[in-house]
């Protein structure tokens, strides 16, 4: 019995949106943090706040230093292990009203921007498909994966 | 809106204990309302969840929600009604027209398909009655314990339906088997496009199901229509919703769903990722917050559930944890599944905690809360299964307390 | 409304079969509707029962109605949804007051008593997954068969929940036993005040339940809320709704629903009386009455059910019942519940009649029609079990067929 | 643990509405088929017709005879075993649209109007307590009840 059809390579990249740590899934282009201050102002500052604070949504930047604390703070700069994660995450959930609708540079641009936010880029600095998977998050060794499910990969790593 | 209810009232009924003093008062017998399509729920009946926007923020406005919870203090058995079976959604809940549903399976396989919802429903399905648990369930009593919480804002993250799907193994060997991959990216056709990466363990490879209904019926639009992954044991998010993209690989893809959510920060400020199983748990749901007792008999009833399989004793304590009792489970448990415990209990008027532990087959107990706190920190945020404590005054009201 | 479906439309869905014949017409993702106190059903999805008002007679005006069928050809599972569960009343649905409402307990035993709803859900409960059958099912294919009706036609009348209730036993104690008595006579409180006797065997002691939920929520009005007696694998008509009164007794009451109703009359013009046992039987729900399928791979889907216990075995024949093949249960097989069950068969284009047989572990294997008929003669009216016959044209439309 | 209150004799008289073959449960009264026959033009023939017959509603008359044929007609006089039957069901279930709202002797009466629509008792008779227990139905032996449940009651008999 055959059930389906083989979808076309192009079919395929169209909906292939994810992006792994390697950068395996970037698309082409690129983006700088000045240009992503003005995606930002435009497109995220309404649910994020000016500077990714202070919004009515999620808090995009600070909170560094809190983890341990009573309090933790988990931003982008404070928790997430991979830049790669947010570009995968805003290419496929923001704006939250229009998903998807930021085109490649612009995505990169607003990436660099919320990682300026966080001080993990310079005001001059840029994304691309070869610097985005190489950018070193502060907490990327703060996670523990659970040996029962991560076993093979941990230690292939 | 929360009401007062008598311990007793277990079932969603509000009954005026005064009634009918005599028989005579009872309302006379005359013909009812005409047969019907659909059987609809008593005028006496009032059910409903609870959506909620964070700990301790509900009532909500609807479009602020992200969980709607089951109301737990007004159910009985072990199945869940259809209509309230928990829901957690990321950017909504989408309208998905079946006939323009796909899913596009491709990756690390021999080969790519793309499978419309009537290549789905052709495909051999099983049947399977299994609990899914939001990771966040439990997490309003990390840190302290708002006394005016029921059993539904507690623990309304849990629910247990018939899924009915196919294996994940069939669309596996239909795209020729994934010898290389370990792992298997699952996407969402919602807003969010909610994206998981799923460790191909022997236990998901044979268990997984991509389901399409749950109790019967095609899945509701809340809970996924017209398909999505049903991963019996582990964490909720992991099930996919609007299942749209499964893809295969030899490594996590890291999504924000892994990393800076469902991730558990320790008191060290590291976190535990990838803690994928849902642990041994279990919860009284009467008498429960915000119900009243009266001296005298008191029936306590409950559900117990882990991800390890079935649960095999669940025992209640009605002197805040010192002693224990086996409850009796009211059905025959079944693994990965809620059941529900009872035991009778007669209370004499004095201030006390009543709490369950559950303990599953594979040997497994639901820790107190000061050993699990030991252990996990206050920060962890989701995977909370502590023993649950329902505090009862010299007044008869039970209230949420940490122990 | 009947529709013509695709073999492999068995949930409820109508799918254009073109949809979207590339993934970038796939419709875009977008922020879905808020969360919700209930889960309603997909706009796409279109579920509802048939009533009916006699053999034959359907649609037909609801007030005129006595029946109302589960649309088993739109259901996947083995767990009827809690509204679609089918319906047999006899002076419409009461709308009770659970407040008012009381049961009387006397006759034969110790003591009477009366009980509110506080009462009964304060005592211990038990829950099973089981089915309920109207005598009637399949009323419609004793002496002829209508091409034209569906699987919710010919079996619409039996469904499967999850009861919970107090065991029978339970309130027998309570009045101090009934040594006594062999007979207990369950009286509704609807219109008609519908009321059977009740023979006390070691099954019914051991099995009956005084229910007053469903699915995990209060019964619907229509099955009984808010009590009813639940006797697991009998006639659906002894399960008495609305139940307001149990009376103890020597002998059997003779109402009208086991002399003029709920009697099977014989060639010979004489009626088998306390027929009480629904026997096994089983039917596929697709392909079946009404549909088409088309010539290559066809997924054959049905339900199968015994009063005795369970399923042990399903046999499909393709070929009229000249050879069966051994079909796959979708799940596990529990006692008097319906358990699905599953075959892949390739049809090569020519007229054929596809049949199911299902055995149940007291070995007890569903006749054929002919066997069936040889046996019990064409007027009993209720007790009909024989095999389905669904037949296949050359142009691929499956009707109701006799054999 | 104790659960529920007894209920007082005249409670339970009030509800107690079932009849059996024996008599038992029969209340004090009668009623005659000239009486039944003007219960019955009121209350009945709306839906069961003018004799029992050609109504909207279940044919009450006829039949005897067809139960072997391959058109058997079940009515109160060619099927029903026994008469206390036809009295309980009427006082518990008819009228239809306002079950119990006869008084006793209207349900002797209408009762016997039925019987005698049947030819089962004549012109000029009645029923009360006493005589209707003994009422023999033509089809009184017409039943084979199972043995699974009711073994104990057949080797009684
Ligand atoms: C209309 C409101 C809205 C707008 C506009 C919006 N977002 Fe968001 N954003 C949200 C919400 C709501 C969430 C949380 C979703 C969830 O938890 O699933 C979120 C989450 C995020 C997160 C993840 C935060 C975390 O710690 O998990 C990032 C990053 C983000 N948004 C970036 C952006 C960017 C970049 C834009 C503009 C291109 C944007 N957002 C525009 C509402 C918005
Ligand atoms: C408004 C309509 C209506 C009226 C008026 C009515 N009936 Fe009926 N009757 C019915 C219906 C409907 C049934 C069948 C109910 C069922 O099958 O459960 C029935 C059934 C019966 C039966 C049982 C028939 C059988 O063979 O099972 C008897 C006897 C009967 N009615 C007697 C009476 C008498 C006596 C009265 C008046 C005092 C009466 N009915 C008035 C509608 C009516
Ligand atoms: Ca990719
Ligand atoms: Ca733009
Ligand atoms: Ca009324
Ligand atoms: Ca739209
Ligand atoms: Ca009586
Ligand atoms: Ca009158
Ligand atoms: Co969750
Ligand atoms: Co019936």
């Amino acid at each position: 019995q055959s059930f389906g059809r083989t979808p076309s390579a192009s079919e395929i990249a169209g909906w292939d949106i994810d992006v792994r740590p390697d950068g395996a899934g970037l698309p082409a282009g690129g983006g700088t943090v000045a240009q992503g201050r003005a995606v930002y102002d435009e497109n995220c500052a309404a649910c994020h706040g000016p500077e990714g604070r202070d919004g009515i949504r999620d808090r995009l930047a600070g909170g560094q230093g809190t983890l341990a604390s009573g309090q933790p703070i988990k931003t982008v700069g404070s928790y997430w292990p991979y830049a790669t994660t947010l570009f995968d995450y805003i290419r496929r959930a923001m704006p939250y009203q229009a998903p998807a609708s930021l085109s490649a540079d612009e995505t990169y641009a607003v990436s660099a921007y919320i990682l300026y936010l966080n001080g993990i880029l310079p005001a001059e600095g840029g994304l691309d498909r070869a610097s985005l998977p190489r950018v070193r998050m502060p907490n990327r060794d703060g996670f523990l994966p659970e040996r029962e499910f991560t076993a093979g990969w941990t230690a292939a790593r | 809106r929360r009401r007062l209810l008598a311990a007793s009232a277990t079932a969603g009924l509000t009954t005026s204990p005064a009634g009918a003093d005599t028989l005579a008062n009872v309302p006379a017998r005359e013909p009812g309302a005409p047969l019907s399509a659909r059987s609809e729920r008593s005028r006496f009946v009032e059910l409903g969840r609870v959506p909620e926007a964070a700990p301790g923020i509900r009532p909500v406005d609807p479009v602020d929600a992200i969980n709607s919870k089951t109301p737990f203090d007004r159910l009985v058995g072990s199945i869940t009604p259809t209509d309230l079976h928990y829901e957690r959604s990321h950017a909504g809940v989408p309208d998905l027209d079946p006939a323009k549903h796909r899913l596009l399976v491709h990756g690390l396989a021999a080969r790519s398909l793309v499978l419309t919802m009537d290549d789905i429903r052709a495909m051999p399905s099983v049947s399977r009655v299994a609990f899914l648990e939001c990771t966040g369930n439990g997490w309003e009593n990390w840190k302290a314990a708002d006394p005016t919480l029921t059993v539904q804002n507690t623990h309304g993250l849990v629910s247990t339906h018939e899924w009915t799907g196919v294996p994940l193994r069939f669309v596996i060997d239909l795209v020729g088997g994934v010898p290389s991959a370990t792992w298997m990216l699952a996407e969402g056709a919602d807003g969010a496009a909610v994206a998981r990466s799923i460790p191909l363990t022997e236990e998901i490879m044979a268990e997984g199901i991509l389901a399409y209904a749950q109790n019967g019926e095609p899945l509701r639009p809340a809970h996924g229509f017209p398909l999505r992954l049903f991963l019996p044991g582990l964490e909720g998010n992991l099930s996919i919703k609007w299942l749209r993209r499964l893809k295969f690989g030899d490594q996590p893809f890291m999504t924000r769903w892994e990393t800076a959510r469902y991730t558990q920060l320790q008191a060290d400020g590291r976190a535990r990722q990838f803690q994928l199983r849902q642990e041994v748990n279990s919860v009284i749901t009467a008498p429960s917050g915000m119900m009243r007792v009266r001296p005298g008999p008191v029936r306590i009833s409950g559900l117990a559930w882990s991800g390890h399989g079935r649960i095999v004793q669940v025992e209640v304590s009605t002197d805040g944890g010192a002693s224990w009792q086996a409850a009796r489970l009211t059905a025959p448990a079944l693994p990965k599944a809620q059941v529900r415990f009872e035991m009778d209990w007669v209370w004499a008027g004095a201030p006390t905690g009543i709490v369950s532990r559950a303990t599953d087959e594979m040997r497994n107990v639901q820790p107190d809360r000061a050993a699990f706190i030991a252990r996990t920190g206050t920060n962890a945020l989701f995977h909370y299964s502590a023993q649950q404590t329902w505090r009862i005054s010299a007044e008869g009201d039970v209230r949420n307390a940490l122990s």
